[in-house]
């Protein structure tokens, strides 16, 4: 891709970049949120087109792309954000477009049915083809996605943040898929906020930053500092974040909380100024939990106290009046009103729960955006412009600065620095340092295990829906996580018992 | 033993989990069983063979239509033009049937002439990016408009002499089945076919659950949206045509008055989704029956005539709400 | 001034929503045309789908200061306040087909609807005068604004004790649901219910066609005894079924007339006025009973003629 | 001398992104101007003060209620019922002003029935989980037939002694501007401040863009709805008051007959997005008039009365397309 330009309106989100994969390659695509990545491989699938410049693929021009041409060469695009059809069962979406049929047009659904079912055991997940997607977690969605593009043959693969919802052994089940892949020839364009993953898996890569081509080489001559500095464009002090002592109170506990068939039994208690890192596979449970901590979902059984008094909890502003603040997971779904502007998006949280006035104050709003816009460094244009104007890591810093502003004293943060970028990414972590300085607790579910390095106290760790262990900062390892995760120590047990 | 009694009680479960799951999956059963005691504790007699062929016949000439409006409500779009097209094709059919004298090219003429009107709705609706309320709506007011100016007012009728070749193709029986409910059968069953068996269906789901999805898929969404137009419009000239046989005199003014109505509802009774993706043929099969139904209770149970209009609301809110009780 | 501008006549209607008002707008489209043109008139057409619009339509009448209106309410009391307002600015009305109580505009012509009732109830107690049990009918309204009202009040009023209304619909004055409902109630009601009735009084010609279709196409096992169809307004497609009805099936009819083109009086009475002739008061329209006696004698009568002269 | 040409490029450059970005917002303002110049080709003297007052003042019954669709619409619902609820409140309305011979009685009572009635449908449609087209269709057959029950003696008349007093209050003139077009403004200028300068506003736009993450940010979503048609009713209540004003007699089987067509019509001409999410109480104010400018034109330019659905139907569609086509 040569000199491409793309603007939206005023805003210039390409300013003539240059972008090249070779064959057989997994090529890493970096840059800050609002870069211009996702733009980028949208021209390449051919969901926009570009301003001017050239694609070329496999030496022929090909510079006018639509979705069709750009699957009937070869390429696959899992966007950023999910586009699945939620009434459609898995294996239907899976084939949606490229439907395999018999004679007289005839639906093959049985031999759909066992493409897919292939597809999910190469994959080694356990997804069954024949679920509606409505009923599937956030994290099997995104590997439904995933699925789709390795159902045909084809020559490359676009991979925009394909593991903001993945654990880490589905992380390393598709890492295994793309290393076979590149055996078979095939090239992938993996852009990702994870450093760690980026090392491992890409062989090439390329910089963005505002909309302009920086670097590219081969990922062995540079390390992750190198890389984020480049990505930044300036020094940024990765150091480990400092934990402060917290109190012993606790401010919330929860007793033998259950949401049948999700979790049951479910018991723990989280002290003023702590970060509590909540962990596990897929099947634990943890995304209702979460629900359930907020008032979202209803419980089968069990309470829950706030500053000791028993909570009601039957409504999501029940939760909030008892200062607790949520940032749900799967933003695009459950956190962004596409239909309002940035600003609105940003104080929405704090209009249904601050305050008795009935109107909204303009001035205040305003005041209240560059504030966050300062302090989380989003990257927007002017306000009133649509909250889909941004870029997927700048919306998840908006809905994070929606929820920073109601100042409640626990946060339930589910997987919070989804597609946030490495320098803002550490800014958050400061944050919730600083919120727990404060005496404010958070709940942070989350699978990537930096991350709870990063800021967690203590971390319970789940497994088949129920609380397998609560590992204290000293236990706090990866291969400690991995262990209860797993329920390894279950099978000793029974074992034994045996 | 323990064994035995515990694996039992395990394939029970199940059998009562896929019984769910069946009627979770087919909502309008209950409401259709409902309605069908009720039918019979007013009148024992109701459910008799010649009832119900009657009541099939009955439904056939709105439910032909409401079968179309399946697949436009399941796109998420909506035609409120039907009832208009039903008497512009019922009119203009009478003419080219007293003309040609040809059943077959008067049954060809309405669905031809009626899924160009649909055409129509669909281009505005796809090309002109204007919703689909707004643009039936305005269809509605004009296509009946054009049926009045031409008839001026005053009915179109089928001339004497050719008269009986349509009213014994439309209410004739065959087998003692009469044509009306053979059509309607007829009809749903390639209608449920379209709808589970092809690519096509598959697209009208996916189109209506979730657009953007499906155009990045490279389905092409407004292609698909205007062929459910098309078909919905050919049913609805498939229905005028009927409608030409049943009645043998159209007043273009209120041919089809409210049919749009009737589709709807019978939609949204069989269990669809008034705003997409989901939804049954064979729920709004059941779904217009359901209506004709009500009609006659109200009858048998000879409800004041006035008080109609609020009885038959009050029991279509009560079959859509135990419906939607049931699948929780 | 007054004598160069040509002088403009209003003619203010419902739309037609059905087959006798569509022929009426039919009629009074042509007769405004034709009449003031003959006296080189303006002249305006209007039509609403309910009474606020038409009240709108006076207003904007009133501002630009037409100099006769013809009016066809709605319904007619909810036109008042409107058509007071037409009085005030001293633009005469000539209001046609429905009362407006507790006003008097400049002239009204009507058909006389309790009269059709009255003359309906007579007819029934003379074709049963030989039957002594209750005679069972049904009654297929219109629906329930003040024609049907007064249709249904005087047949009440003629009609004998033993003619007993088992059943009453509201049609909506449409063909298909009369005929869906007939079918209904020959199908849900028992057996001897329906074969109890003898004769069907309905207020007007479509909803009679849909109730004899019904009876005509019924072939399941019980027995129907109707024996007289009653209608208003005699449009062509009915008189031509009198005799083929009366061998086929044995049913007789009755029919009474409101021709669509009553309303080219009302036209006329405008153009009356604006002529400067002196117009005042009510003007109502003759009742013809029509059966099987003297259908062929109406069909080449004036009011059959005039009705199919466009 | 370079820069500062330039410089006013510049400037020029983001005066037109500003006005563009005006006229995207509001579409309907290019609708309006189109219908304007028509109807001033076709009668000069159109936009004239009377004109305008008038235009005004007819639009006000169903422009009042189109407010509230304006709501109801915006957050993913639609409402049927307007036209029976203003039957229903306008007959009710006539019998409780006859009885109390009080202006403000009347006025409270319709307002506050007309919400009752609301209510019961934002009830069936949050707590019974029914779609809102399905609902509002019931309630729309139900509603009508209570009050064409009720009235089986008649209209409603306002009697003769008290009559007076409504009519002056309705149709009166205050320095010369009518009533009913003071009182529409003035409701007009009352929903726009709710919809943006006060929170619930805000909830509604977020409950019709994305009913999930409205409810995650702790909006009582359910209660948001139900207000909207406790508004919409208030609005058809107040509806029905300027109706019994204005036609001093209420027909149960036609008063309100189309109001929710015309003001789901004007909801949409004035630019809404009928999936929810979007619109403005101005665009709908205007649509309300365009409605009735579209009538005067059909006046005016003295269309053939069976012609008269047809230009509608086209001036609608042009109207629409046009804004859409500018606001690319
Ligand atoms: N539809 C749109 N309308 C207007 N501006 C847009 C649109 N889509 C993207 N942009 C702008 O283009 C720029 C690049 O966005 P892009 O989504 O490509 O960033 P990205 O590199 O993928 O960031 P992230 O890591 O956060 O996903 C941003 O400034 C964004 O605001
Ligand atoms: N709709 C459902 N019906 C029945 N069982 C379900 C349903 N959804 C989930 N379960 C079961 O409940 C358990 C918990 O699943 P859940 O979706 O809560 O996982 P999760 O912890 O949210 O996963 P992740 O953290 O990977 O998102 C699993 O055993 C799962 O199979
Ligand atoms: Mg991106
Ligand atoms: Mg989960």
């Amino acid at each position: 891709m040569r000199n491409i330009v793309k603007s939206f309106g005023a805003t210039r989100a390409l300013k003539g970049v240059d972008f090249t994969v070779t064959d057989a390659e997994v090529h890493g695509l970096l840059g800050e949120n609002g870069a211009g990545k996702s733009t980028l491989m949208n021209i390449l699938g051919g969901t926009y087109n570009q301003n001017s410049g050239d694609i070329i693929i496999d030496g022929k021009d090909c510079s006018t792309l639509d979705t069709n041409t750009s699957f009937s060469l070869g390429i696959r695009f899992i966007h950023q954000e999910l586009n699945l059809v939620n009434d459609l069962m898995a294996y239907e979406n899976l084939f949606l477009g490229r439907e395999k049929t018999s004679q007289y047009g005839r639906l093959d659904k049985l031999a759909m049915i066992q493409a897919s079912t292939a597809v999910f055991k190469r994959m080694n997940v356990d997804i069954d083809p024949l679920t509606e997607v409505r009923d599937l977690d956030t994290s099997q969605k995104q590997l439904v996605e995933i699925a789709r593009a390795l159902l045909f043959d084809c020559k490359l693969i676009i991979m925009d943040e394909p593991t903001t919802a993945l654990t880490n052994k589905e992380i390393s089940n598709l890492f295994d898929i793309i290393r076979s892949l590149k055996n078979e020839g095939v090239s992938v364009i993996y852009i990702s906020h994870k450093m760690p993953e980026l090392f491992e898996i890409c062989d090439s890569y390329t910089v963005f930053r505002d909309g302009c081509f920086i670097q590219s080489g081969a990922i062995k001559d540079i390390d992750e500092h190198i890389a984020t500095e480049l990505l930044v464009g300036r020094k940024i002090d990765s150091d480990e974040v400092v934990k402060p002592a917290n109190t012993n109170s606790s401010v919330m506990d929860i007793n033998a909380l259950s949401c049948k068939p999700y979790f049951r039994d479910v018991s723990f208690s989280l002290k003023k100024g702590e970060v509590l890192a909540i962990t596990g596979l897929f099947g634990d449970g943890r995304g209702e939990l979460a629900e359930c901590l907020f008032g979202a979902r209803h419980t089968t059984d069990g309470e829950i106290l706030i500053n000791g008094k028993v909570s009601k909890h039957r409504r999501i502003k029940d939760a909030i009046d008892a200062s607790i603040a949520m940032i749900p997971r799967n933003r695009k779904e459950r956190s962004i009103i596409p239909d309002m502007s940035i600003q609105d998006n940003l104080s929405m949280a704090s209009f249904s729960n601050n305050g008795n006035s009935l109107f909204v104050r303009k001035p205040q709003e305003r005041e209240r955006f560059s504030r966050c816009q300062k302090n989380m460094n989003i990257k927007s244009g002017h306000p009133d412009n649509l909250i889909t104007s941004l870029s997927g890591g700048n919306q998840q810093k908006v809905i994070f600065s929606r929820w920073l502003e109601l100042d409640s004293d626990i946060l339930i943060l589910d997987n919070p620095t989804q597609g946030i970028d490495v320098g803002a990414k550490f800014q958050i972590y400061h944050l919730i340092n600083q919120l727990s300085e404060q005496s404010k607790s958070c709940i942070l579910f989350s699978s990537e295990f930096p991350e709870i390095y990063q800021v967690a106290d203590r971390c319970l760790v789940m497994y088949m829906g129920q609380v397998n262990t609560i590992l204290s900062r000293e236990e706090l390892t990866e291969m400690n996580v991995m262990y209860y995760a797993t329920g390894s120590n279950l099978e000793v047990k029974n074992a034994i018992n045996q | 033993m323990r064994l035995t009694s515990d694996a039992i009680m395990v394939q029970q479960k199940a059998k009562g989990e896929a019984l769910k799951r069946f009627f979770s999956n087919h909502p309008y059963l209950i409401s259709f069983a409902v309605l069908a005691v009720i039918a019979t504790i007013i009148n024992p007699d109701y459910l008799t063979y010649t009832s119900l062929s009657t009541l099939l016949k009955q439904s056939a000439i709105k439910g032909v239509i409401a079968l179309g409006m399946t697949l436009v409500i399941i796109s998420g779009n909506i035609d409120l033009s039907v009832g208009a097209i039903v008497a512009l094709v019922s009119g203009l059919g009478v003419v080219v049937f007293n003309t040609t004298e040809s059943i077959v090219v008067t049954l060809l003429f309405c669905s031809l002439f009626g899924s160009i009107l649909g055409w129509i709705n669909g281009m505005f609706i796809t090309k002109g990016r204007i919703a689909a309320f707004i643009v039936t709506l305005a269809t509605m007011s004009a296509y009946r408009s054009i049926i009045v100016q031409i008839g001026q007012g005053g009915p179109f009728n089928v001339d004497m002499n050719v008269l009986s070749a349509i009213t014994t193709v439309v209410n004739g029986r065959t087998l003692g089945v009469p044509h009306l409910a053979l059509i309607f059968v007829f009809l749903a069953v390639a209608m449920h076919l379209l709808m589970s068996q092809t690519k096509f269906g598959r697209y009208v789901y996916a189109v209506g659950s979730n657009e953007e999805a499906a155009r990045l898929t490279g389905i092409n969404v407004h292609r698909v949206k205007i062929i459910t137009f098309c078909i919905i419009g050919a049913l609805s000239g498939i229905s005028a045509f009927l409608l030409i046989g049943r009645l043998t005199s159209i007043t273009a003014v209120n041919a089809g008055i409210f049919f749009e109505l009737d589709a709807i509802a019978a939609v949204a009774i069989g269990g669809a989704a008034m705003s997409g993706g989901r939804g049954r043929i064979a729920g709004t099969f059941l779904g217009a029956i359901m209506l004709q139904m009500i009609e006659g209770i109200l009858i048998a149970a000879a409800i004041p005539p006035f008080l109609n209009g609020l009885v038959k609301g009050i029991i279509i809110l009560l079959a859509v709400l135990f419906q939607n009780k049931k699948s929780d | 001034e007054t004598e160069t501008t040509t002088k403009t006549l209003a003619v203010v209607m419902p739309n037609a929503t059905h087959g006798f008002l569509g022929e009426s707008i039919k009629h009074a489209e042509a007769a405004t045309k034709e009449f003031a043109e003959a006296k080189g008139y303006n002249y305006k057409f209007l039509t609403s789908a309910e009474a606020s619009e038409q009240n709108n339509q006076l207003d904007t009448l009133i501002n630009e200061k037409v100099d006769a209106i013809v009016l066809w309410p709605h319904n007619g009391d909810e036109l008042r306040s409107g058509a007071q307002s037409v009085l005030n600015e001293n633009i005469p009305l000539i209001v046609y087909d429905r009362l407006i109580t507790g006003m008097e505009p400049t002239a009204e012509v009507l058909g006389d609807n309790i009269k059709i009732g009255e003359m309906a109830g007579k007819y029934l107690n003379k074709y049963f005068a030989d039957t002594k049990d209750p005679v069972n009918i049904l009654e297929f309204k219109g629906d329930n604004s003040t024609v049907p009202q007064q249709r249904s009040d005087g047949f009440y009023s003629t009609a004998k004790k033993k003619i007993h209304v088992v059943q009453q619909f509201d049609t909506g004055w449409q063909r298909a649901t009369a005929q869906d409902q007939m079918e209904n109630f020959i199908n849900s009601r028992d057996a001897d219910t329906v074969s109890s009735i003898k004769a069907v009084f309905t207020h007007d010609a479509e909803v009679a066609a849909g109730v004899l279709m019904a009876i005509k196409s019924y072939d399941g096992p019980k027995k129907l005894n109707i024996k007289l169809v009653t209608s208003v307004s005699l449009p062509k497609e009915l008189l031509e079924n009198f005799e083929p009805y009366q061998s086929d099936t044995g049913i007789d009819q009755v029919g009474y007339s409101f021709s669509p083109a009553m309303v080219r009086d009302a036209i006329q009475k405008g153009i009356d006025v604006l002529d400067g002739k002196e117009v005042s008061g009510q003007y109502l329209i003759e009742t013809e009973e029509v059966d099987n006696s003297n259908v062929n004698a109406y069909r080449d009568g004036n009011t059959f003629k005039i009705r199919y002269s466009l």
